[in-house]
């Protein structure tokens, strides 16, 4: 294993020390309990908190900022923050308008996120919760732990957070989370695998033939290890599960996002990205808006990942709503 | 058969099972890498650690309890640490008042905690995890010993290894997930094993 | 090799594709030959083309927009680009005002980008050049071909470019250009080879123990092979040179730029950049503006450039200046 | 000794030239590897290859050079590409108008060629670039045959071998460069050696 760190328990505060010095514009940490939260006043709006294991950089700290997240806890590399974190962050952010929990559907995340929600109940804070699970190589839902909160995550984020910065409410905001965790689908795929810096070694190693498909962001196995395919047939293989999933047809507007795991260079992102918008523009499906680069990765990991949102006229309006994150902005 | 829970029973229940946790740490994370990722037997060390770093010198049954709760929430994250900082809180909530529990008391605190359990973790036994190993333990108490129901937890867990996951990370395994031990249920085993050790 | 691909010979063009359908609010694409400039007109503005082998993205396609570069001619993979890409890009960019081309040292693109404003100025256009090289890892300058072009580029096109938004002549946008070549310096390692698609295999590999110390952006060896360190004298490594070379001193003002090679987490980037923060404190130096991220890479290899850029208040102002471009945002 | 370089010769000697290069473009590429960028040989077969797919019908030396020139420089890139791109432009444009060339036209030609290398490449000889492979060809071309300036390229190249390299990218390699041929200077021995089959 070779990183750039100092010791393995330090890697995560360092690197949200970093971060805080990088940012300081629009960011300030907290060290103990760990999280980061928006720079400026949350007074007036609803707060908007995220977390989760770290080695998926920028989500979710990136994405903290004017019309997005107003606060995220990183856990370990992979593994869940806890309570402590989420209730401190939780304290920070509220403006008395409420904050919703943003989860994405991994066990430990969501018990960890519902235990801060009894806290911060207990202390005279309302607070709400939307999981996200997005992952479509999950196909049997109803008996295991459910989809995976992957790739649709950072849409959901810029989306509720332009609700959450026009001033709606608590219940709108979540509304709005909810309409487009109904309308998005994602799916990846590794080349390789990544090494958590506790473990040392890869959490799984592919041949120079072989792809592992329908991945999950740590890694944990998907539908099939198969052969390594060009370009455009690894877009179709991510592709035809989530149209189908979504029921995708001739006419309807999509956000496209080619999202890099981390390891994969921008020049070939965008080789997958040129054939999404083609795929689907044979379908007779427009890309209404585009999101290529990585943007919720797996550590070094060399893959990517395709989601699709089905997205109406206002998603579409929240989707081009300023955003001024250290990852994402534009329109401000 | 009767049995004392007091200070001293609980004090001793939580160091037990901070050492049985340390000396199988790596045992519950080879199983953990072989299902999951890799990580049980470090977050139930770095947890159970801070359990006894941060038990109170006074207290009675309860506020030990709840003492270890709190340490396993603020320090665990993951799965484990919600599903047992839950189990402990419902126990240590069952009795707030008492110095001493009964063994009826004891029971219907476990009771309690196994509650949390599945009201945390929305699971069912047989869905391979450490519910598998509480089930039959308190089953066990019912009628029998401690050490009974450490017996039962035990051979609950080793009855997880035939078992196909349908929680947590093991279940995105599907089918792979049969022919290895879920490590909850085994960390679950070492807690009863502990617990009638206290109470010997 | 595995990498998201079609044929080797279609990757650039095809990359090129996929990225002018994502940006093609900001960009505009011509297939042959190949280059990418802005969408709206330049006129009375000097145009700014710089231009190079592929493989470093987002630079330079990634910078094409207001307030920054006005087109970019993509070689093939660490290739340079042939004249007629920059002849074609200097001729649709031409507002009236004359063109900067912004060359990054390497033999290749000086002498095909001297040949390219010959040609212009055959046909009328005023070309002027600037040649950056920046790496101080190439001690010997005056019998080599001299220090290459790195990470100072990103701060020379974005800081040149606020100039020539603001309707400053060809003269003043060179000098603007000239006066950040004069104060800035970097210096990059490698953990990793990386693989060029014609090639089909790294371009070097290295132990489990071993980084390469002085890289350039194509894994040109550097100062020495060396023994892996923490992520403190990693930086301390790097710093030392950048520093003498400048010879900054108490109480200067810099821009900081933790620059990731490709394949390098941000997690990782983020504790060498507290670091970088941390050294230059120590030494009194202020770190007035902070740029971390993947900005010039090289393909998929692990590893980080430092650049430091001696900051004037003018220069501030343009560098805070607004920029919209694919991969660099803000402040509009 | 005299020849006559006219469009025949100008054309049989391109068309020489770009098979050589196309037999010997996995050696140049290996050259390069060692000490550059592992793509001389493609860039100079890509470049030969569109060299003879251009060339027109009619036209006297001066135009086919022209042509050849233009080729390169728009299809090589890299060092090579501008460098033989401007050696033929300016051999081209020593003698615009005559019909065929006079064995003093050609050589002052070649002059003309070897001081655009110089201009565009700011090398030296000694530098262990193409230069250590022209200056002694057309140093032995001034009293000698072209076979003696091919034989006089290929000794210059062969002795660039033991040099330090100055310019291109085998210099960032310092001393680590020595032990190695050019790749440029032995594309230069080709072109001389396609020259004097050409006039032979
Ligand atoms: N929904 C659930 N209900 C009950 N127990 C669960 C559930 N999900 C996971 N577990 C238990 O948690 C154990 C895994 O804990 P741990 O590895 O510490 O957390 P994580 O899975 O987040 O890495 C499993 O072996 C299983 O016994
Ligand atoms: N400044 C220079 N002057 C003369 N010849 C040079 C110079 N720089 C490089 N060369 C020649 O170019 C050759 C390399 O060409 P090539 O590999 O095609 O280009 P690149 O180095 O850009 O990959 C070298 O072997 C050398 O002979
Ligand atoms: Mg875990
Ligand atoms: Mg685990
Ligand atoms: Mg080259
Ligand atoms: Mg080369």
């Amino acid at each position: 294993m070779k990183k750039i760190m100092n010791a393995v328990a330090d890697i995560v505060r360092e690197s949200c020390e970093g971060f805080a010095l990088a940012h300081a514009d629009l960011v300030r940490l907290s060290t103990d309990p760990l999280f980061l939260c928006r720079a400026d006043s949350m007074s007036g709006r609803v707060g908007l908190l995220s977390g989760g294991g770290s080695g998926h950089e920028p989500l979710h700290s990136g994405f903290i900022g004017r019309g997005m997240l107003s606060a995220a806890c990183p856990g370990e590399v992979f593994t869940s923050p806890v309570p402590d974190q989420m209730l401190a962050a939780t304290k920070a952010i509220s403006g008395g308008k409420g904050v919703l929990y943003i989860v994405k559907n991994y066990t430990g995340d969501v018990m960890n996120f519902e235990l801060a929600a009894e806290l911060a109940a207990a202390e005279g804070i309302e607070v709400q919760s939307v999981v996200i699970g997005d992952d479509v190589a999950v196909e049997d839902s109803t008996w295991t732990a459910g989809r995976r909160g992957v790739g649709g995550t950072v849409l959901l984020e810029k989306i509720a957070g332009a609700a959450a910065e026009a001033g709606a409410d608590l219940a709108e905001v979540k509304k709005v989370a909810e309409g487009v965790m109904e309308n998005v689908r994602s799916m990846g795929l590794a080349l390789t695998g990544a090494t958590v810096p506790a473990a040392g070694k890869p959490n799984f190693v592919l041949a120079d033939d072989e792809m592992e498909l329908g991945i999950g962001i740590h890694g944990e196995p998907g539908r099939e290890r198969t052969a390594m395919k060009s370009a455009d047939e690894l877009v179709d293989a991510l592709l035809g599960p989530i149209i189908g999933d979504l029921g995708l047809g001739r006419g309807e507007e999509v956000i496209a996002f080619t999202n890099g795991m981390g390891g994969t260079p921008l020049l070939e992102l965008y080789v997958a990205h040129r054939q999404v918008v083609k795929h689907l523009e044979g379908l007779g499906v427009r890309v209404a808006r585009h999101l290529v680069g990585n943007f919720i990765t797996s550590l070094e990991m060399q893959g990517m990942s395709i989601t699709l949102m089905r997205a109406s006229a206002e998603q579409l309006r929240l989707w081009d709503a300023p955003v001024v994150t250290p990852a994402l902005r534009w329109g401000a | 058969m009767t049995h004392t829970f007091g200070p001293a029973q609980a004090r001793d229940f939580l160091q037990r099972y901070a050492d049985k946790i340390s000396a199988h740490a790596q045992e519950l994370t080879d199983l953990d890498a072989a299902i999951g990722d890799a990580d049980h037997g470090s977050n139930m060390q770095r947890g159970m650690q801070a359990v006894v770093a941060a038990l109170p010198a006074e207290g009675n049954p309860s506020a030990l309890l709840k003492s270890a709760a709190m340490a396993l929430i603020s320090k665990v994250g993951g799965a484990s640490g919600p599903l047992y900082g839950t189990a402990l809180l419902r126990a240590a909530s069952s009795q707030t008042d008492k110095a001493e529990w009964t063994s009826e008391d004891l029971r219907a605190a476990l009771e309690a905690a196994y509650a949390g359990l599945i009201e945390r973790g929305k699971a069912q036994v047989g869905d391979k995890t450490m519910l598998d190993a509480w089930r039959p333990a308190l089953d066990a108490l019912q009628k029998g010993t401690p050490e009974a129901a450490a017996t039962a937890a035990r051979a609950g867990s080793d009855a997880t290894k035939a078992m196909l996951a349908k929680k947590g990370r093991a279940s995105y395994l599907g089918e792979r997930s049969v022919g290895h031990l879920d490590p909850g249920s085994v960390s679950s085993a070492l807690l009863f094993e502990a617990l009638a050790e206290a109470l010997a």
